[in-house]
């Protein structure tokens, strides 16, 4: 029985890919160092940090903040983040009346560069399936009660652009300075299933 | 196609759950299917992206539901790799068998016994191409969407068939992944954001009851796609938005 | 609802598999579910076969596809049982413990938290019955398929709607599935098999290569579908069979 | 390991159908015998040969063959056939120029008074999906190559309405009594899924 146990600790997919990777190995088509390359480059380098960044700059800074909402990929191009994913930004912003969420529901487009890998959830049928068909009540169940007369927006990521939500900046943070605000910036509020 | 990835609006999938403190990866065999497919497309199994959706679109319809994203990816990366004569399926399975695998485990792949041309290498790395003729829609313009589209892969999920909406941003030229993904060619079309209020997309049902309110019937929603123009006809008529 | 089971014109679920001299039951659990739907409407846990095939659809996805056709009747009465308050989720999963099964399992029943009323007893045992009303349409008639459904249960499948066919044959008043499944009564309407090309049901590609014809364009295929009065309006123009 | 191989004999919806049986058992809502008689009647009594009868006597006996075609509820009542399912039966008969098949896409009805239970891909996901969109590469595939030129019919049960198929008598078999075509027709080309 421990046996039969120990066993299921690797679901079948995780004992293929490893079966795939010394394969791979073996005919010199993959290199040990490049896994350990992504996993240092999504598990430190690319992350929801870049678009913190973003968002913190856009609430300090009108410019820049008008900048980003009228063309996300040039607005973002100074900063240099790696990621890929991103070839077209489109950062659409959050209003008192309007709030904006992003799915991709036919695989799982997600702008990498700027929010890093996404979520597990972000993934799965349950996000995919309901959020075009009842983003509202989907919404509070993960904890964001949106008043009926909010306009909800879903951006379903059917090409190569890339949506992130410029979420409304908490009132008791006016005055903070950027390197404050970033901290304030969540992932989730950036996907849209969140506010701050 | 008409496939299992194509979730929007399908009922049943349950509950979302999210976790606190997520890493990248849940487990070191995720990063190895990303490095994987990487390699994949360094050594040629697969020249753009659209082709690497449309493997995993053609995985086992379980697997898609159950092995999760890098699962996905996995059966994707394996068809894809076994299709280009890299490796056979006898090998991956051998293998799997040596790292202990079930001979009854699900296994995701499906390549095909006369897989699609490669076709040429991306002109270049990214997806915008300009084009010489214009756009046929503008900002404000309604729109109808194909009822049907091609029998591989496709950018117009079913939930967005045969529905009016209203053309709101215009972005140029973008490679066509429905000829793209089977090496016909990057064809680029002009490509539309286009905005459909919820209860276009989720009308509200013949008859149901009025006790059991849909909540396809807010009104206050709308949903937004990115279309390509072969996807789209005028329509003359419709709500504007 | 546009769940899983709603298979019709779906890519991706690969090969039949025949086999010869296949046994009515593969194992004798696959009686014993037999017999325990049957003796779940005997005890009341559901009043009639619409209500018994909504709790199918209702299982886990992975579940419906992967289970076989008594796992998915196993999935739909422990719905049943559970939300008649026969037995509780709790209790089945600690006996399947002690039977062996794996904590990890794919469960397939999914009881709803506030379940649908029972309704009334059918009026009989037979889904037939008399109308007081006339039938809207007669044989040849064209009709246009309604492309919106209860978000519950219907006999409309996903592949049909939208659609435009003709009147075949009319049956009188049969039950009505949409609404006797969810305890909103047996509402009986007019029954009739309408016929629909397959090019229809299921048109050329938009920008199919001349290469790769799909059987779809097969001009020689009819389906016949048998729908209640409710899912039809007439229509006024459409191919004649 | 073998511990391990043992366990999965029984896939996890058979472990689980036992526990429920056993539940149900320990409550007084079943009974062993009911497992039996389902074996029983479902192994022995219905079956295929009901249908098979249905067909020899309508090759032999044209009033007979007019009246089954006609109203094949009415036709049928005389033989008492049990099993259920078969409310209204309509019968559809295959010409030189015409071949039928039968389907139910959303669940999978069948006309188990005559026909017996349907086989097990009958059931499944990849006959349901198929049949409607691409009959006749399904039905090459499954070793029936239909000319271009025939029509197929595809009747998906999606009521209470069962549909059976009359095969074509085949010609050889002209002269045969009705006892000697019985055993000539096959379950499948009753679904018609094959031809004789």
């Amino acid at each position: 029985m421990s046996n039969h146990e120990h066993e299921h600790q690797q679901p079948p997919q995780a004992i293929r890919a490893e079966a795939l990777e010394s394969l791979l190995i073996e005919k010199g088509l993959l290199t040990p160092d490049a896994i350990d390359e992504v996993i240092i480059r999504y598990g430190e380098r690319v992350g929801p940090l870049n678009g913190a960044r973003l968002v913190a700059k856009a609430w300090c800074d009108p410019v820049f903040r008008q900048q980003l909402l009228e063309d996300g990929t040039s607005a973002v191009a100074d900063f240099n983040f790696e990621g890929g994913q991103v070839e077209k930004l489109v950062v659409v912003a959050n209003t008192e009346q309007i709030h904006n969420v992003v799915v991709c529901t036919l695989c799982s487009c997600y702008p990498w560069a700027v929010l890093g890998l996404p979520p597990k959830w972000y993934k799965d049928p349950a996000y995919r399936s309901r959020i075009v068909r009842e983003p509202r009540v989907l919404l509070a169940e993960m904890g964001l009660a949106l008043a009926p007369d909010i306009e909800i927006r879903v951006w379903d990521s059917s090409a190569e652009i890339r949506y992130m939500v410029l979420p409304l900046q908490p009132g008791e943070s006016v005055g903070e300075d950027e390197a404050q605000l970033v901290e304030r910036v969540t992932r989730d509020s950036m996907i849209g299933v969140a506010v701050l | 196609m008409d496939g299992i990835h194509d979730l929007g609006g399908k009922h049943g999938h349950g509950h979302v759950r999210q976790e606190s403190s997520e890493p990248a990866f849940h487990a070191r065999w995720e990063a190895a299917v990303f490095a994987m497919v990487n390699a994949a497309a360094a050594s040629g199994a697969f020249k753009n992206t659209d082709r690497f959706r449309h493997a995993i679109e053609r995985i086992d319809p379980v697997a898609y539901l159950s092995h999760g994203y890098y699962g996905r990816w996995l059966g994707g990366v394996e068809t894809l790799l076994v299709e280009a004569g890299l490796i056979t399926t006898d090998e991956i399975s051998r293998k799997a068998l040596e790292h202990g695998a079930d001979a009854s485990d699900l296994i995701a792949a499906r390549p095909g016994l006369v897989p699609d041309p490669q076709g040429d290498p991306p002109v270049n790395s990214m997806s915008d191409r300009s084009l010489n003729r214009p756009a046929r829609y503008k900002p404000g313009d309604l729109v109808r969407t194909a009822t049907v589209v091609q029998s591989g892969h496709t950018r117009l999920p079913a939930y967005a068939r045969g529905k009016i909406g209203q053309v709101i941003d215009v972005h140029g030229g973008w490679v066509y992944p429905d000829t793209n993904a089977h090496g016909r060619g990057e064809q680029p079309q002009h490509l539309y954001t286009v905005a459909f209020t919820g209860s276009e997309l989720f009308p509200a049902p013949i008859d149901a009851a009025d006790d059991q309110p849909e909540s396809s019937q807010d009104q206050n929603i709308r949903v937004c796609l990115d279309l390509f123009e072969p996807y789209l006809t005028p329509a003359t008529s419709g709500a504007r938005l």
